[in-house]
C-alpha cells in the first residue's frame, strides 16, 4: 500500500527559484496596480468593444484562475456559470423588470448555486477525470438552456433587455456610449479584483494552493480538501457568473454560445496563455487572445489555426504563460542568477 | 506521557477479497516512542493509513480519548491531534520551508478566513519560526523546500506534522533514503521530540529501532504477531521465525 | 404524442438502433479508455480524431474506389499520425502534470478542424454508404438498415479482436498490467516510451475507425467531432475511466438510454446522456466499472 | 477546388482593405465626399462559409456597380465585412465595432438567425438602419421588429406555403421531423397551416435536438406512422444528415420528402444520391435566368466578376439586399437613417428575381418563392446543374402573415 498520490512530487518542477505562494511585496497593491492598467486600456485598442471584452474574458479568466491556478482543479464546464450569469441578469431584466444593478446580484447568485451543485456533483473526482466530468455537466446546462426556450429564446438567444442607462442610487450612466460603458464595466470588474486580492491573501487563499501544492499533505494538515475545493469551486463560479452579468449588460443579448464548450474552453486558453496562478495574467492572456483573434480573422478564416498552434507552444514551452514568465525572469534579474 | 491514548481493537481492512490487516488490538500512545516493524507487505502502511484517516477500516474499532474515529473524515485527526509524516516525502515543494509550516498553521487555524491578510495574522510566522527551530531547519527558512536536502526535507515535514500541535505522532520510515549521518541526527531529534509527545513509527533500521523505541509491535501477514518491549521482541521465536532469523532480513516481498 | 402506435415492434427498433449508435460510442470511449489507462493522459482531441477519420475515409475511398479500402486504410493513416503526435507531442511532456497533456490536446483540437478545413473546405463532403452495404433488411420486427447491421459486426469483431489481444498475448498482457501499475513495467524492464507510442496509436486508430464506420451515416463535416467529444465523455465517465469493459456496457447503454428517450420524449435526447451521467456520479462516482482510485 | 481558393484570396484581400479602409475613415473628418461605409457582419468561418462568401462576393458586385454608375453624387459606397463566425455573441462585438468605431451608415448581412437577432438588438437600440439577410419569422414579429429593421430574406412562413400548395394534397398523411428550436417550430407552424388549409392530414410529429448527429432513433417511428410525405423541418447540417438518415431506413422508398429550404452548397456538400428526389423551396436558382431578365442580368454581372461562377441563394440575398438599399440612398439623396428608412419603404426593385418591394408594417421583402426539386445524378448537365425550377410562386402580401397576427399595430 503506498500514500494515495505520489505525483504531486513526481512532477513538480525540480527546484523553483522563488516560492510559488501568491504573495510578497508586489501582491498587496496587485489589484489598485492591475485597475490602472486597465484604466489604459480603451485609448490602446483599436475598439472599445474589444475593450469591454477583454475586461469581462479577463474577469471571467480571472474567476477562472481561482479554480486553476490557485486550487489546480483543471475544470472544463465554466461555461455553465458564464452564461447563468448572462441569462439570469437578461431574464431578470427582459423578463421581470429587475433594475440592472438587483438583476446583476440575482445573477451572481445564480451561479454562485449552479455551481454549488455542478460542484456537488463533480469534486469528489480527481485529476483529469475531473476535467471531463465538468464538461459533461456543463454540456447537460447548455441542453437545458436550449429546451428551456421560453425562458432562454432557445437558440435565437435572449433579447429585448438592452440596458440604456445604468443607475447607482442618484447617478446614471449612458452606457450606450462606448466609453463610459467601458468604465462603468470596469468599476465592477476593479471591486472584483479587489476582492479577489483580498481572498487570496486571506488563509482561504494560503489553504487552496496548499491543496493545488500537495493535496496528500494539505489533507493531513488538517485540511478538508473536498469542502475546501468546493468552496474554491464556488468562489470561481461566483466571479465567472459576474463576467457573465455584464457580459449579458455589454452585449444586450445572450447567445447560447455562452454556455457551449467554447466558451469553457476560452477560460482555459486564456489563463494559460497568461499565465495560470498569476494575478494579473488571465487578463493578460484575455488581451492577447482577443488581439490574436482580432487580428488573425481580418486576415485569414483560419484563424483557428494560429489559435491552436499558439496554445500547444505555449504548454509545451511556455507553461508559465505570458505574464507568468515575466513575473519569473523579473524575479531572476532582481535576485541575481 | 498524559495525552489520550490511541485504542486500537479488533482493526482490519479488505480491498475487495484481499485482506490487508485483520484483527489488531493495542493501546498506543502510552509509551514515549513505538515502532511498527514487520515485513514489505505486512499492512504496515495500511495500520498507519488507518490509524491517521487516510483508509477507513472494514472492521474493529478505533478511539482516540473518548472519541470514535471510525467513520471520521480524516481532516479531522488533524484536530483531534494526529498528525503524520509520510513514506514519501510529502511537503509543499515550491513554497519555502517557512511559508510549509504557515501554511500548515493557518490551516488548522483559519480555514474558511477569507477576509484577513494571511502574513499578518498574529503568532503564526512567529510559531514558524519556532516550528523550524525545534527541527534544526532555522537557517533553511526561506528556501523552497523543492531545494533543501533530503534529510531536511524529512525534518521539515515533521515541522509541518508539530503545526498540528500533535499530541500523536504518526512518522512513516523517518530515515528513509537518509546516510549515517542524518539518520543520526533524525534520531536525536525524535529523542527530543518524544518529550513532549507520544511518537509511532514505521521503521526498517533495526538497529535504530531497538536503540530509539520503548514497544515494538510486529507485523505479518496484516496480523500482529508480536507485541513489546525490544527485548521482548528480540526474544520471541515466532518474530526471529518470520522476521530477524532472514539474513535477507526485510528485503523480500 | 401517438401513443397508439408505441408496441412492441417499435420497441424492438429502437433497441436496435439504440445498439447501433452505441456501437459507435463503444468505439470512441474504447480509444479514449486505452489511452488513459495507460499514458494517464485524456485526449481532448478524441472527437476530433474522429471527425479526421471520416475524412481519412472519405480521402482514400476517393483515391480508390472502394469503401473496404477507405475502412482498413482510413484508421491506419490516422493511428500513424497518431504515433506521430505521440512522439513529437506528448511525448516531450513526460514528467509534467498530467493536466498539461491535456491541455496540448485541447489545442491540438482546434489544429485538427482548420487543418481539414484548409484542405477539404468548410462544407463538408458526402460520403455514399457503399453500394453492397445501402438497403434495409427486414428483420422480422420492422426493417433495418443494413449498413447499421454491418457497423454492430465491425465493432464486435473489433471487441473481439482486442479481447483476444489483451487476454491471449504477451503485449495484452503487458498493456494490462501497465495500466494497473505503470511502475511494474519499469520494474520488468519493459520499454515503456515504445510502449506508450503504440498504446496511444491505437487508441487513436479506434477513434478513427469509429470516425469511417459513422461517415455513411451523418455527413461528413469539419465540426462532426465537436458535438461528439461531450458523448464520448459521458460515456466514458460512466462506464469508468481507464475500464474497457466500462466503455464497452456505457457505450451501448447509452445508445439505447438515448434510443429510448428518443421514442418516448424525443426533445429531451441530447440531455438524456448527461443527466445519466450525473445520475451514475451520484451514485458510483467512480463510475460503473472504475477503480475507486479515480473517483471516490 | 483551384477556383475556391482563388475566390477565397480575393475575400481575405477584400476584407483586409475593408479593413484598412475601416481605420482610415475614422480619421477622416466627415465630409461631403465621405464614403458610405456599409457593415456587413457574415460567418466567413464556420460551416456556413461557402455561404458567406457568396454573400460577400454578391454584395462586393452591388457595391462595385453603384460606385461604377457614379454612387451618390459622386459620393462611393464600401462593404465593411466582418467575421461573426456565426456566434450572436461575436456578432454583436463586430457590430458595436462597425457602428462606433468604423462609422458605418448601414449594416447588411447575417446568415442564421439567432445571429441576424442579435445585430438587430444592437442595431435598433442605437437607430441603425439594418437589412437581415437571414431567415426567420422572428424578426418580421413586433417583438424584434424597430422602423430600422429590414428583413430581405424569406422567411419560412413563405418557403413552407409555398412547398406545400406544391406537394400537398386533401387527405394525404404528411409525418414532420422537426429540429427543436425556433426556426424549427416556425417552419412546422407554416406547414401545418397550409396543411390545415390544403386538407392535408397529419401522420404525426417528432422533435429532435437542434444540432444531433445521429436521426436513427427517430427513423422507426416515423416509418411506423406509415406516411405518405416526410417533411423535414430543420437547416443546413440537420438537414443533410437527417435526409442521409431517412434514405438509409428506406423512408424515401415510401414517402416523398419534403423540406422548407433547400440550399445550394448544403445540396452540394452531401452529394446528389442523398438529396436526389427532395422538394424544397429557395428564394434563388441561377436558372431562373431562362425566364426572369433581371436574374441573367444579375447572372452575367457575377459570372463576369468571379470567372464563370454561378450565384447562389445566399448571394442572391446579398446582392438584393444591398442593391436595394443603394437604390433607396439614390432615392433620399442623402445618407440620413431617416430619410433612407423612408425611401426603402417605397422602393420598388426589381434586381435578380422580378419585382420585390419591403412591406411597410414590419419591412418583409414580398418576393417569389421558387419550388425546386434536386436533380438525380444523371440528370446533371453540369456541375452546378442542382435542380430542377418546379414552381415560381410569385410575391404577394397575401402570402405573408398578416400585420395584426405580428402584433404591429394599424
Amino acid at each position: 500500500m503506498q500514500p494515495l498520490d505520489q505525483t504531486v512530487l513526481a512532477t513538480a518542477p525540480p527546484v523553483p527559484r522563488r516560492s510559488a505562494l501568491a504573495e510578497g511585496a508586489l501582491s498587496r497593491w496587485r489589484a489598485p496596480l492591475s485597475i490602472l492598467a486597465l484604466l489604459s486600456l480603451p485609448f490602446l485598442l483599436p475598439s472599445q468593444a474589444l475593450a469591454v471584452n477583454v475586461l469581462i474574458y479577463g474577469l471571467y479568466a480571472v474567476g477562472y484562475n481561482l479554480l486553476y491556478g490557485y486550487t489546480g482543479l483543471l475544470s472544463f464546464g465554466h461555461a455553465a456559470f458564464f452564461g447563468t450569469g448572462a441569462y439570469v441578469t437578461g431574464i431578470a431584466i427582459g423578463t421581470y423588470g429587475l433594475q440592472p444593478l438587483a438583476a446583476m446580484g440575482l445573477a451572481v447568485a445564480a451561479a454562485g448555486v449552479l455551481a454549488l451543485a455542478i460542484g456537488a456533483v463533480s469534486i469528489r473526482s480527481r485529476g483529469i477525470y475531473f476535467a471531463m466530468v465538468t464538461l459533461a455537466l456543463a454540456q447537460l446546462v447548455y441542453y437545458a438552456a436550449l429546451q428551456a426556450s421560453g425562458w432562454t429564446g432557445g437558440e435565437n438567444g435572449l433579447r429585448g433587455f438592452t440596458v440604456a442607462r445604468m443607475g447607482f442610487g442618484p447617478v446614471a450612466f449612458d452606457i450606450l456610449n462606448p466609453l463610459t460603458k467601458y468604465f462603468v464595466v470596469l468599476a465592477f470588474v476593479g471591486a472584483a479584483l479587489m476582492m479577489i486580492s483580498r481572498i487570496l491573501a486571506s488563509p482561504f487563499g494560503a489553504v487552496i494552493e496548499a491543496i493545488r501544492e500537495n493535496e496528500t499533505r494539505a489533507r493531513a494538515c488538517g485540511i478538508d480538501v473536498e469542502r475546501t475545493k468546493l468552496l474554491a469551486f464556488v468562489l470561481s463560479g461566483l466571479f465567472c457568473g459576474l463576467a457573465g452579468a455584464l457580459f449579458a449588460i455589454h452585449l444586450s443579448i445572450v447567445p447560447l454560445d455562452s454556455l457551449a464548450y467554447h466558451t469553457s474552453g476560452m477560460a482555459v486558453v486564456m489563463t494559460l496563455v497568461g499565465g495560470a496562478g498569476t494575478f494579473f495574467g488571465p487578463f493578460v492572456g484575455a488581451l492577447a487572445v482577443l488581439v490574436l483573434e482580432d487580428a488573425l480573422s481580418l486576415w485569414t478564416p483560419h484563424w483557428q489555426l494560429a489559435l491552436g498552434t499558439v496554445f500547444i507552444l505555449f504548454v509545451l514551452f511556455l507553461p508559465r504563460g505570458l505574464w507568468g514568465s515575466a513575473l519569473t525572469r523579473l524575479a531572476a534579474l532582481r535576485g541575481g542568477p | 506521557m498524559t495525552g489520550p491514548v490511541l485504542q486500537v481493537e479488533n482493526l482490519g481492512r479488505r480491498f475487495g477479497a484481499f485482506t490487508a490487516l485483520e484483527g489488531i488490538s493495542a493501546t498506543l500512545g502510552r509509551e514515549r516512542i513505538t515502532a511498527v516493524i514487520g515485513p514489505n507487505g505486512a499492512g504496515k502502511s495500511t495500520f498507519f493509513n488507518l490509524l491517521s484517516g487516510v483508509l477507513k477500516p472494514t472492521s474493529g474499532s478505533l478511539r482516540f480519548g473518548d472519541q470514535d474515529l471510525a467513520r471520521l473524515p480524516q481532516a479531522r485527526f488533524a484536530h483531534l491531534g494526529i498528525a503524520r509524516s509520510f513514506q514519501i516525502t510529502t511537503v509543499f515543494p515550491r513554497l519555502t520551508a517557512h511559508e510549509n509550516v504557515r501554511t500548515a498553521l493557518q490551516a488548522r487555524a483559519n480555514r474558511y478566513d477569507f477576509w484577513s491578510r494571511r502574513d499578518r495574522l498574529a503568532g503564526h510566522s512567529d510559531r514558524a519560526d519556532a516550528l523550524l527551530e525545534s527541527v534544526g531547519l532555522a537557517s533553511r527558512r526561506s528556501r523552497p523546500a523543492a531545494a533543501l536536502a533530503h534529510g531536511e526535507q524529512r525534518a521539515l515535514e515533521i515541522a509541518i506534522a508539530l503545526a498540528a500541535d500533535p499530541k500523536l505522532l504518526l512518522l512513516d520510515e523517518p530515515t528513509a533514503g537518509m546516510g549515517p549521518e542524518e539518520t543520526k541526527a533524525m534520531v536525536a531529534l525524535l529523542h527530543r521530540l518524544s518529550d513532549a509527545r507520544a511518537i509511532l513509527l514505521v521503521e526498517h533500521k533495526m538497529k535504530m529501532i531497538l536503540g530509539l523505541s520503548q514497544r515494538i509491535l510486529v507485523l505479518h501477514h496484516g496480523r500482529l504477531i508480536a507485541d513489546g518491549s525490544p527485548a521482548e521482541i528480540q526474544a520471541d521465536r515466532e518474530v526471529r521465525r518470520v522476521y530477524l532469523g532472514q539474513s535477507s532480513g526485510y528485503g523480500h516481498a | 404524442m401517438d401513443w397508439g402506435s408505441l408496441d412492441l415492434e417499435l420497441i424492438a427498433m429502437q433497441l436496435f438502433s439504440g445498439v447501433a449508435l452505441g456501437a459507435v460510442f463503444v468505439m470512441l470511449a474504447l480509444g479514449l479508455s486505452i489511452i488513459f489507462g495507460m499514458l494517464g493522459i485524456v485526449n481532448f482531441a478524441h472527437g476530433n480524431v474522429f471527425m479526421v477519420g471520416a475524412y481519412a475515409g472519405v480521402f482514400v475511398m476517393e483515391r480508390t474506389g472502394s469503401f473496404w479500402a477507405a475502412l482498413l486504410l482510413g484508421p491506419l493513416l490516422v493511428g500513424a499520425l497518431g504515433l506521430l503526435v505521440e512522439r513529437f507531442l506528448i511525448r516531450p511532456l513526460a514528467g509534467r502534470p498530467p493536466d498539461d497533456a491535456l491541455l496540448l490536446t485541447f489545442g491540438l483540437g482546434y489544429v485538427l478542424v482548420e487543418g481539414v478545413r484548409i484542405l477539404f473546405g468548410s462544407d463538408g463532403l458526402p460520403f455514399a454508404t457503399p453500394e453492397e452495404l445501402s438497403g434495409v433488411a427486414d428483420l422480422g420486427v420492422g426493417f433495418f438498415p443494413i449498413y447499421r447491421i454491418f457497423v454492430i459486426g465491425v465493432v464486435a469483431l473489433v471487441l473481439v479482436t482486442l479481447w483476444v489481444g489483451l487476454e491471449r498475448t504477451k503485449l495484452g498482457l503487458i498493456v494490462r498490467a501497465g495500466a494497473r501499475d505503470p511502475e511494474i513495467l519499469r520494474v520488468l524492464g519493459v520499454d515503456i516510451e515504445h510502449l506508450w507510442l503504440w498504446v496511444f496509436g491505437l487508441g487513436i486508430a479506434l477513434a478513427a475507425l469509429g470516425g469511417v464506420l459513422a461517415a455513411p451515416m451523418r455527413s461528413v463535416n469539419p465540426e462532426m467531432g465537436n458535438v461528439v467529444l461531450g458523448e464520448a465523455f459521458a460515456v466514458t465517465v460512466i462506464g469508468g475511466m481507464g475500464s474497457l469493459l466500462g466503455s464497452v456496457v456505457a457505450g451501448l447503454l447509452v445508445g439505447i438510454v438515448v434510443s429510448m428517450t428518443a421514442l418516448l420524449a424525443p426533445e429531451m435526447a441530447s440531455i438524456a446522456m448527461f443527466a445519466f451521467m450525473a445520475l451514475v456520479l451520484l451514485i458510483r462516482p467512480q463510475g460503473l466499472f472504475g477503480k475507486p482510485g479515480f473517483g471516490v | 477546388m483551384g477556383q475556391g481558393t482563388l475566390s477565397r484570396r480575393t475575400l481575405v484581400a477584400g476584407m483586409a482593405v475593408a479593413g484598412a479602409l475601416g481605420g482610415i475613415g475614422r480619421a477622416r473628418p466627415a465630409g461631403a465626399a465621405e464614403t458610405i461605409r456599409i457593415g456587413f457582419p457574415t460567418p466567413v468561418t464556420g460551416p456556413f462559409g461557402a455561404e458567406a462568401k457568396d454573400q460577400v462576393r454578391s454584395a462586393e458586385l452591388a457595391i462595385k456597380q453603384f460606385n461604377d454608375a457614379g454612387g451618390l453624387d459622386g459620393r462611393i459606397a464600401e462593404l465593411l465585412v466582418r467575421d461573426d463566425k456565426l456566434n450572436p455573441g461575436e456578432a454583436a462585438t463586430r457590430t458595436l465595432e462597425l457602428i462606433e468605431k468604423d462609422r458605418a451608415h448601414f449594416i447588411v448581412g447575417a446568415l442564421s438567425s439567432a445571429v441576424q437577432l442579435s445585430v438587430n438588438e444592437i442595431t435598433r437600440s442605437r437607430k441603425v438602419l439594418y437589412v437581415s439577410i437571414s431567415q426567420s419569422d422572428t424578426i418580421n414579429e413586433a417583438k424584434d421588429f424597430s422602423r430600422t429593421t429590414f428583413h430581405e430574406a424569406l422567411n419560412p412562413h413563405m418557403t413552407t406555403a409555398a412547398v406545400a400548395k406544391h406537394t400537398f394534397k386533401k387527405g394525404v398523411k404528411v409525418a414532420y421531423l422537426v429540429a427543436d428550436y425556433a426556426y424549427g417550430h416556425e417552419m412546422l407552424r407554416g406547414f401545418k397551416r397550409a396543411a390545415a388549409a390544403i386538407g392535408a392530414e397529419t401522420a404525426g410529429e417528432i422533435l429532435h435536438p437542434f444540432g444531433a448527429a445521429d436521426y436513427s432513433t427517430f427513423m422507426p417511428r416515423l416509418r411506423s406512422m406509415r406516411p405518405d410525405i416526410l417533411c423535414i423541418c430543420n437547416f443546413g447540417r440537420d438537414q443533410a444528415n437527417s435526409i442521409k438518415q431517412a434514405n438509409d431506413f428506406g423512408l424515401k422508398k415510401v414517402a416523398r420528402i419534403v423540406v422548407p429550404v433547400l440550399l445550394h452548397n448544403q445540396r452540394l456538400a452531401a452529394g446528389p444520391d442523398a438529396f436526389e428526389g427532395v422538394v424544397g423551396a429557395s428564394n434563388y436558382y441561377w436558372r431562373l435566368e431562362d425566364t426572369v431578365p433581371s436574374a441573367k442580368a444579375f447572372n452575367d454581372a457575377f459570372r463576369a466578376a468571379y470567372g464563370g461562377a454561378v450565384p447562389t441563394d445566399y448571394g442572391a440575398y446579398g446582392y438584393a439586399a444591398v442593391r436595394s438599399l443603394l437604390m433607396a440612398l439614390k432615392a433620399a439623396g442623402s445618407t440620413d437613417t431617416g430619410k433612407v428608412v423612408d425611401a426603402l419603404e417605397t422602393l420598388k426593385y426589381d434586381v435578380a428575381k422580378g419585382p420585390e418591394h419591403y412591406r411597410a408594417c414590419d419591412h418583409q421583402a414580398v418576393q417569389s418563392v421558387l419550388v425546386i426539386e434536386a436533380k438525380r445524378k444523371s440528370e446533371m448537365a453540369s456541375e452546378a446543374d442542382l435542380f430542377k425550377i418546379l414552381e415560381v410562386e410569385p410575391g404577394s402580401e397575401a402570402a405573408l402573415r398578416s400585420c395584426d397576427e405580428l402584433g404591429h399595430r394599424a
